[in-house]
């Protein structure tokens, strides 16, 4: 099939997923040890979304994430060690814990990155995109964004940029059914976001985001696409949120039932399945013990890392007249 | 006299006035089903109705643009903007709408309300965490309030409420726990206008606003032990202010320290230091401190949030120095 | 046909073209003659539009309007004694001058109102839509809007947000080809602006925004279905600026054949022509030209009327603190 | 040296920053077929291409958050806004985006600049005439200039394009017709945050910004006839100030007027206030005068407007006040 990963990025997607989900499992029990602090938003269940859609993208790309971003982080080359470090904030942290989980950025990776304002990711890859084609070059931006995202004014205004200049941006619309506690039917008379892209003549295909080899191959789609200098594509990747919103949801308000048939359908689960014939149950399982013992060192290594002191240096002097 | 949390003063003062008045309704991003995220809401969609009570997409720019005309047109709309952060969103709808109608127009009046809560000390990052006060303190027709003790997040509150003309009402995320007295009359308000004294004193004024009167009535006690004596006046409003309050004091103390938890430069700071050199330049016997933020980002990591916010030792420090 | 409006409510529409072309053209000469200040937007041969959509509507219903709302003001009941006055800048104006052209309220009329902050009058009618709804009464609020306005992120949050709550807004999209010196090709990828409302799951119509009967023929639908609690609906009106963007505009760059072809379908025109055999020649000439005095004397009168002086006075009590 | 009408300045200023450096790109709402509505951009569409020089949706929002990606990832945009008045709607980019990624993030820069011109004067109404330069001076991180001659503006614009920082440059609708001497040399630049001094004076400081330098200027010949000697300060950069130029004239004169034609409360002319309290205040024998705009929209009738907006006789009148 067109467009399809290969083996080797298969088992690397299937790599980068246990490593997702044991972060967030190893955070979610220092949170419960009260050995964070602020809020963390966990991204488990949604990993293929992140990570499939990252797999086919080079270095020089751009992506730019939300305040759940830790799939879409290490799906674009980020390390676990400075992930956690800076979660943990530390001086090792990618940001010397300056930034936190929802603002890391890291130019040289190409994410730049992080943003917790809701929608925000949207006009900024947009924005990338413009920067690509006034420079010539044939890279792409891609967004993250949430269906509670996709109802904000930037999410309409960039699409029908993109679309009328035909910048090459790809819009990853993460549809986890939830904005923050409420429904997406709370937020949207529409269960289909992706109908929206027909009012800007942007190509939109909805995908199974608990499949990373189906979010890979319609995103390589969309990226090949945007770099034939044709424009913006629109992939809605349909998936469910297993956790809070983040470490301070109180829950309550998700159905039993459908995180059952949700975890069922885990996108661990789902790839697993898929490799197993072709590559072994021993292969796969040594690369999720290592992905394992990686995100465990990561920790402990942050856990140990000292927190940073504030100092006026190179990182204030744009705010100079502070100090 | 019930002892409650600031955010149950808050929630029962919105209780009281949608019983007694049923244009009030409140409308924003999760405010509904689940309360709140900072559980204000609680209770109030299943006591009133989804009607009443709305959940939102999110969608700032619009709802507060909403506010406005709901506003005109014979309803008292409250709506809850999750992070004070997220005020830039709704600045078109307060600067360029709600702001000028009750001029240009006549016969119309433009009675909401828009919570919102801002402030650092939480671990939430830039985006996160600002105080931006000076934003909506710039918007002529508008009240700004920031109530610090749970009596004045209801009584405040309910006053907003019944106010002709919208006032913006900055909570603070690390005062929603704070537990004290809140009057039970449903008829307990408290004027917009007005300053508290939280303690009276000799030596300096500290005028302050939100959770930095916490800090205050805390530098006071720091200066109280060098055997400087400083008067500590909660603003209350920010705007209209106290002038009243603020001269009588600075005519006591000739001299000031003024604390504020948003940035410096154009800060809500530099309004009360101008403030104070029109209306008081003759009693000042030395100049006017101004302790804030600095101007850069929140940042996330705790050593480095503390060490950027203001509190009680920068501003003790701020009152030694302008007395020195 | 359904919703077709009576040969009296055609008259009426047909005369308040009248005395809004007859006040762009006063407007016009006014101008070059220096006796105007400030920027003024004509709506000539958009008449139909605005006239149109108003025709059906009660005094209690609301209508928000734009930068160039004359035919809606005048639809909506505004005479043009207030008007011109306001426009001219005179202590008899519906503002007492205050306002300006772009800025005309008058709430006992339901207009308010004027909106120079492109596409705010999209979230203005929202939001007394949201007003009657909460209130439980059956008026509704309709906001004229440009296809300029069309691409800001307000006009998309106002469709999600009045469709999923089934709102009594409609949304009346003037399409006049251009935003404001610019072509709509240069502002958005799609012709058809009203292909957006299936984004929101609104019903949506294209209507010859020259002809007062198919504008009236549609909003009147529209206009039916908020008022039944169905919720919102879109209607793009195709019509064409005849005028340049503004008394500002130096012009240049819409075309002669645009211009002509236009010009053989102006909305005056149509109108005569579709009235006259039921009506003659004769009453018709007779509302016409007693629309054209009615405008000439209302400009003499504000001509005459006093310039307004500056004072302290209840207009001024909420910004009290300045004096 | 060429006389060149202030909107020629600017112009000149592009053309010469984009032929230098191939990086360079503008965008903004009729900017390249018509040239902009303040004909600014004239020209600029032919000889550099519509990839350069974009007109653009009415979407300002996205288009600001656009200009701050872009910049960090190897352009140098330029955007214009249209109206000052429009500046809330760009302020989530500037204040969420822009300010904050410098101190996150490692090796970003932001060399981005956005051009708006605000101010009253022309019967353009409440929604086209306001100056809120304190919403974006107030904002770390990001510089803010306001030229008022001509060479300024080309200087200051050439020297913003060149900046690594975001800057805002504002201009000023009354302004662009002003017709004055403009370096040719393409190497021309004005260093941002050094202030202009427009006639020197022993009597009275007036610190102003923008048009109001103007007024200023002829606010000096008024006091000059009742014998009073002022000197006149160009601000020219909001944002760094000049602090040692504040510093040094009030030194000598012992006295200031603040001008801006922005609202009083919270604006900018506050920070004038508080800053001259911070660093001058031993200097100064009276209290430092505020002109600002009254706190209420600009009215659109001419002798409303006119009432309302700042001007000469009022600075002349404050600074009598103040010496009095
Ligand atoms: C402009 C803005 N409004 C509100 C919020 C608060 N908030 C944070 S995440 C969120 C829900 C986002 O939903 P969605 O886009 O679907 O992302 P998800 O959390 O499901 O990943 C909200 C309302 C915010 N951060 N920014
Ligand atoms: C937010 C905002 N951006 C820009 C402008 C400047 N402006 C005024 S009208 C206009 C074009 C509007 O086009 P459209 O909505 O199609 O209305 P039309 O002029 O065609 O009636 C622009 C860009 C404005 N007033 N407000
Ligand atoms: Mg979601
Ligand atoms: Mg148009």
């Amino acid at each position: 099939m067109k467009n399809s990963p290969s083996t080797t990025e298969r088992i690397e997607m299937h790599r980068k997923m246990v490593l997702v989900r044991r972060l967030e499992e190893r955070l979610g029990e220092l949170h419960k040890a009260g050995k964070t602090r602020g809020p963390i938003h966990r991204c488990d269940g949604q990993e293929a979304v992140g990570v499939g859609a990252t797999a086919m993208l080079a270095t020089s790309d751009y992506v730019t994430s939300t305040h759940r971003g830790h799939a879409h982080y290490v799906g674009k080359g980020l390390g676990v060690h400075g992930i956690a470090a800076e979660i943990l904030g530390r001086e090792t942290g990618y940001c010397g814990g300056r930034a936190g989980h929802m603002l890391i950025g890291e130019k040289a990776s190409g994410v730049i990155g992080g943003n917790a304002i809701v929608g925000a990711s949207i006009p900024a890859a947009t924005g990338m995109a413009l920067s690509i084609q006034v420079r010539g070059g044939s890279d792409v931006a891609m967004c993250f964004f949430g269906d509670g995202a996709a109802q904000t004014g930037i999410c309409h205004e960039s699409m029908n940029i993109a679309a009328l200049w035909k910048l090459p941006v790809v819009f990853v619309l993460e549809h986890n059914q939830y904005g923050l506690t409420v429904h997406h039917s709370v937020q949207s008379p529409v269960a289909d976001l992706s109908i929206r892209g027909a009012g800007y003549a942007i190509p939109s295909e909805i995908v199974d985001g608990n499949d990373a080899v189906a979010v890979y191959r319609a995103v390589a789609t969309a990226v090949e696409r945007a770099r034939r200098g044709e424009g913006p594509s629109l992939v809605e990747a349909k998936t469910y949120r297993m956790q809070g919103f983040s470490t301070s949801d109180m829950g309550g308000y998700q159905g039993e039932e459908d995180l059952a048939a949700w975890a069922a359908r885990d996108p661990i689960k789902v790839s697993f399945a898929s490799l197993v014939d072709a590559v072994g149950q021993e292969r796969l399982e040594q690369v999720e013990q290592e992905a394992v013992a990686e995100v465990d060192a990561a920790i402990e290594a942050a856990l140990e890392a000292p927190l940073p002191t504030f100092a006026v240096f190179e990182k204030t002097a744009p705010y100079a007249e502070s100090f | 006299m019930a002892k409650l949390r600031y955010a149950e003063a808050l929630n029962q003062a919105l209780r009281e006035e949608m019983q007694r008045d049923p244009s009030v309704f409140l409308f924003g991003e999760d405010i509904a089903r689940y309360g709140g995220v900072f559980k204000v809401t609680r209770g109030l969609m299943d006591e009133f109705g989804e009607g009443r009570v709305r959940d939102t997409p999110i969608s700032e720019q619009t709802l507060a643009a909403m506010a406005v005309t709901a506003a005109m047109t014979g309803t008292r709309p409250i709506l809850e903007i999750m992070y004070a952060d997220f005020m830039p969103l709704v600045l078109d709808a307060l600067i360029n709408q709600a702001s000028i109608y009750e001029y240009l127009w006549n016969d119309v009046s433009m009675p909401f309300v828009l919570r919102t809560q801002g402030g650092g000390g939480a671990g939430a990052g830039a985006q996160h965490s600002k105080s931006l006060d000076s934003l909506v303190a710039h918007i002529p027709g508008l009240k700004v309030v920031a109530p610090v003790t749970p009596a004045d997040a209801k009584g405040l509150l309910k006053t907003a409420i019944r106010d002709s003309q919208p006032v913006i009402f900055l909570e603070h995320k690390l005062l929603y726990n704070l537990r004290d007295d809140v009057p039970d009359d449903p008829d307990f308000t408290v004027e917009i206008g007005k300053a508290r004294t939280v303690c009276e004193g000799a030596d300096i004024s500290i005028f302050a606003t939100s959770r930095m009167v916490l800090e205050s009535h805390k530098a006071a006690e720091l200066l109280a032990a060098d055997g400087i004596s400083a008067e500590v006046i909660d603003l209350r409003s920010l705007r209209p202010l106290d002038l009243s309050a603020i001269k009588t004091s600075i005519a006591k103390t000739h001299h000031a320290v003024v604390v504020n938890e948003g940035w410096r430069f154009c800060g809500y700071a530099a309004e009360l230091s101008a403030t104070i050199m029109d209306h008081a330049f003759d009693d000042l016997d030395g100049p006017v401190a101004r302790v804030t933020l600095p101007d850069m980002p929140v940042p996330y990591s705790e050593p480095l949030e503390m060490a950027v916010l203001p509190n009680a030792a920068k501003i003790a420090d701020a009152a030694r120095a302008t007395l020195r």
